[in-house]
């Protein structure tokens, strides 16, 4: 498992909660009991949940999107663009029958998985993507027909690259996992799921 | 114990490997499952793991050779009617709060004189090995069916237990940034096809908490809340909770103030 | 056409090639021993054929129902009735399951001709039920789609 | 050891109807455990239903009838109070009956 950009420790992200006022004791209790009694399983460890990074532990801070000061929001915005990573050889597009295989697989980074094991993108459990698969969720929206609308121009492939890359560069605390930043998915991963969504020949673009 | 396969993959009974059907129209498809969940209803066999659970609670077990007969699930000794919709709820005798599942090892242990890992075995049952805690709280969750929810938070400790388990429900962290709250605070939101409730909608809370536990017929077993919330922490990327721990507990007790007033209808049977 | 009565000529054609007169013996009735070569069979025809119902006709007597679309193959509730006079045998079938046959019923005078159960089944099939009455073979069929999906529920 | 089925039997006008439900694996021989090694088949095979002395129903099981089998079935010729006995024998040989009485 990588493990990128996990920054805080543990002391530190127990300060920063001790930093609201009101709920101070819940906050700092809830922490504590995590720690106690979570067991790290697999790829899924006890830090990874307690040593919350900033964009973590400000969402979690703010949990109602409404009352989240939009300063906050664009701190966080601004500092995970910063953390983006575009592909090193400059191109942007793989294979999207991988991507779809990626989009369709829901595993990776659970307690019951093996560590290392390689991890889905589990794009539909949240998004419609292509006709043909009709069991797909609404969390997140429709992306049938993404590239159809929008071009193969260098901008939008910048920008659909870092948002899969990290989603919450352009949407602080965006329910969406920061796939690349995190770690979930690599290069050649996410330039399949970038073929998925913006080749012409994809049956998302059909 | 026999782990739930990952998301989207869980396995047929009958072994081959499961194809997933495109549901065609989606609102016909939801109805003609209405219907399927109906003719389910008539005989559940979550009925079978109350009657084993009735005659687990009456059997004389354990160094002391005692039933759990006497066992106070908080209403005193012996009353299970209406115990579970009081629960989670704060034991003078522990100085703690505690749910159902941590108030019954705890009887088990007390009364019966088992340790704590007799108490504790086999929380989650599989084919050939059955959990005597699922038949038991299938047992003892029937006994309130029909009554309305009503968890207390007047005593400091349940405040407490609350409002950690509230920062819980929306801590962000592991993997995948999830917390509870990504998948449980917005109306009319779904993973695939599943539906998902709503917490922090009175409605929603009350449907979710007073359905379960429930014989999944994916799994052909009946799994409790204590499974319910260690396979959601297992699907956000959380490690994995200790049995009949104070973490369950507080998110327990979250989720079932929410639930307030609802009237309980459970072991109901789900896929 | 539709999917029922396509299916149906399918089968009735695939059958009326496979009569082997004379090689069957008629199933025992109230056979308290299980009838294991009848559940291993691994075809549908092989199964139907081993019960001795080979020479069946499709009937309106004969209703299978069931869910048009089971959430979870594990458990899909099947339904049998038969109107036709002294029906005494009830077979159920999954046709697309590795072994098809998955209950049978003797019938005794005064027991209604009406059975309810659950089955699994491996994926979308028809399911037919096979009747006996007056010594004839009657068959009914329903497709069932099975569909899985969601997260852990 | 085998555990108790739930059985209801209720008379409505002439007809009883009976539905039982029985606690049992139904392994189909198929599935494989978390090791990789198959887990063999165990279920139930044969199911006889009596009306006092009064055989109602004699069904035979295969392995693809759904884990904790249901099964519904009605009668003609029982009153309140007569006594329904089930039956069930598995392949390996367990068997196990339970009786109700007609309400």
């Amino acid at each position: 498992m990588k493990r990128i950009g996990i920054v805080l420790v543990s002391a530190a992200a127990v300060a920063g909660c001790a930093t609201i006022a009101v709920d101070t004791d819940y906050g700092k209790a809830a922490m504590e009991l995590m720690k106690a009694d979570f067991k790290s399983k697999g790829p899924a460890t006890v830090e990874r949940i307690l040593d919350q990074d900033e964009a973590q532990r400000l969402c979690s801070e703010y949990p109602y999107p409404a009352e989240r000061p939009k300063e906050i929001s664009e701190k966080i915005e601004s500092a995970q663009l910063k953390l983006v990573k575009y592909p090193a050889d400059g191109k942007y597009l793989g294979k999207w029958q991988e991507g779809e295989k990626i989009a369709q697989s829901g595993r990776g980074m659970q307690s019951s998985d093996k560590v290392g094991s390689p991890n889905g993108g589990n794009c539909y459990a949240c998004h419609q993507i292509s006709k043909e698969e009709i069991s797909f969720g609404n969390i997140g929206p429709s992306l049938y027909h993404y590239g159809k609308l929008r071009g193969q121009s260098e901008a939008i492939l910048k920008y659909t690259w870092a948002k899969i890359y990290n989603s919450q560069a352009f949407n602080a605390c965006s329910n969406m996992p920061r796939f690349g930043h995190a770690g979930i998915l690599d290069e050649k991963q996410l330039k399949d799921v970038m073929a998925l969504l913006l080749d012409p020949a994809s049956p998302v673009n059909k | 114990m026999r782990r739930t396969v990952s998301c989207f993959f869980t396995a047929l009974a009958v072994g081959v490997a499961a194809p997933v059907f495109p549901v065609f129209a989606e609102n016909s498809a939801t109805d003609e499952i209405a219907k399927y969940r109906q003719l389910l209803a008539d005989g559940n066999p979550a009925e079978l793991w109350e009657m084993r659970g009735e005659e687990l609670w009456k059997t004389k077990t354990g160094p002391r050779n005692a039933s759990l007969e006497q066992c106070d699930l908080g209403k005193g000794p012996g009353v299970v009617k209406g115990a579970y919709v009081e629960l989670p709820r704060y034991f003078k005798d522990v100085n703690k709060v505690m749910d159902l599942e941590q108030r019954l090892m705890h009887c088990r242990m007390t009364l019966q004189g088992l340790t704590r890992e007799q108490a504790t075995k086999t929380p989650f049952g599989s084919a050939g090995n059955p959990s005597d805690i699922e038949a038991l709280v299938s047992y003892i969750t029937a006994e309130s069916k029909g009554m309305k929810m009503a968890v207390s938070t007047a005593h400091p400790q349940e405040k407490r237990a609350y409002e950690i388990g509230k920062k819980i429900f929306f801590h962000r962290g592991g993997a995948h940034d999830f917390a509870c709250a990504t998948c449980h605070s917005t109306d009319g939101q779904r993973i695939r096809l599943q539906e998902l409730p709503n917490i922090l909608n009175k409605t929603n809370a009350q449907q979710a908490y007073t359905t379960w536990p429930a014989y999944r017929v994916s799994q052909g077993e009946v799994r409790t809340m204590q499974h319910r919330l260690y396979d959601c922490f297992r699907q956000q990327r959380f490690p994995e909770p200790l049995y009949g721990s104070d973490v369950i507990t507080a998110v327990t007790m979250f989720l079932a103030k929410n639930a307030e007033g609802g009237v309980y209808n459970a072991p109901a049977l789900k896929r | 056409m539709n999917q029922n009565r396509r299916d149906m000529l399918r089968i009735t054609s695939v059958l009326g090639l496979a009569i082997t007169a004379g090689l069957l013996k008629p199933t025992d009735v109230f056979a308290a021993e299980w009838q294991g070569k009848v559940f291993e069979a691994k075809s549908l025809e092989d199964a139907i054929k081993a019960l001795g119902g080979d020479k069946f006709a499709v009937s309106k007597d004969v209703t299978v129902s069931g869910p048009d679309i089971a959430e979870n193959g594990a458990v899909v509730p099947v339904s049998v009735s038969s109107a036709a006079p002294n029906t005494e045998f009830i077979a159920i079938l999954v046709e697309k399951n590795p072994t098809p046959l998955s209950a049978s019923f003797n019938i005794p005078a005064g027991t209604e001709a009406s059975v309810s159960t659950r089955v699994k089944m491996g994926g979308t099939s028809n399911v037919h039920a096979l009747v006996k009455a007056d010594g004839k073979w009657l068959i009914a069929s329903k497709e069932i789609k099975v569909t899985l999906g969601g997260c852990g529920g | 050891m085998a555990n108790p089925m739930r059985i209801r039997a209720n008379l409505t006008g002439e007809v009883v109807e009976v539905k039982v439900l029985m606690r049992h694996d139904m392994e189909t021989g198929q599935r494989k455990d978390a090791s990789g090694k198959a887990i063999p088949p165990h279920f139930i095979q044969t199911l006889v239903a009596k009306c006092n002395d009064k055989v109602v129903l004699d069904a035979q099981m295969g392995t693809s009838v759904s884990k904790d089998p249901f099964l519904s079935f009605k009668f003609k010729g029982g009153a309140k109070g007569d006594k329904i006995t089930i039956t069930w024998t598995d392949n390996k040989g367990d068997t196990r009956t339970d009786e109700a009485a007609i309400a």
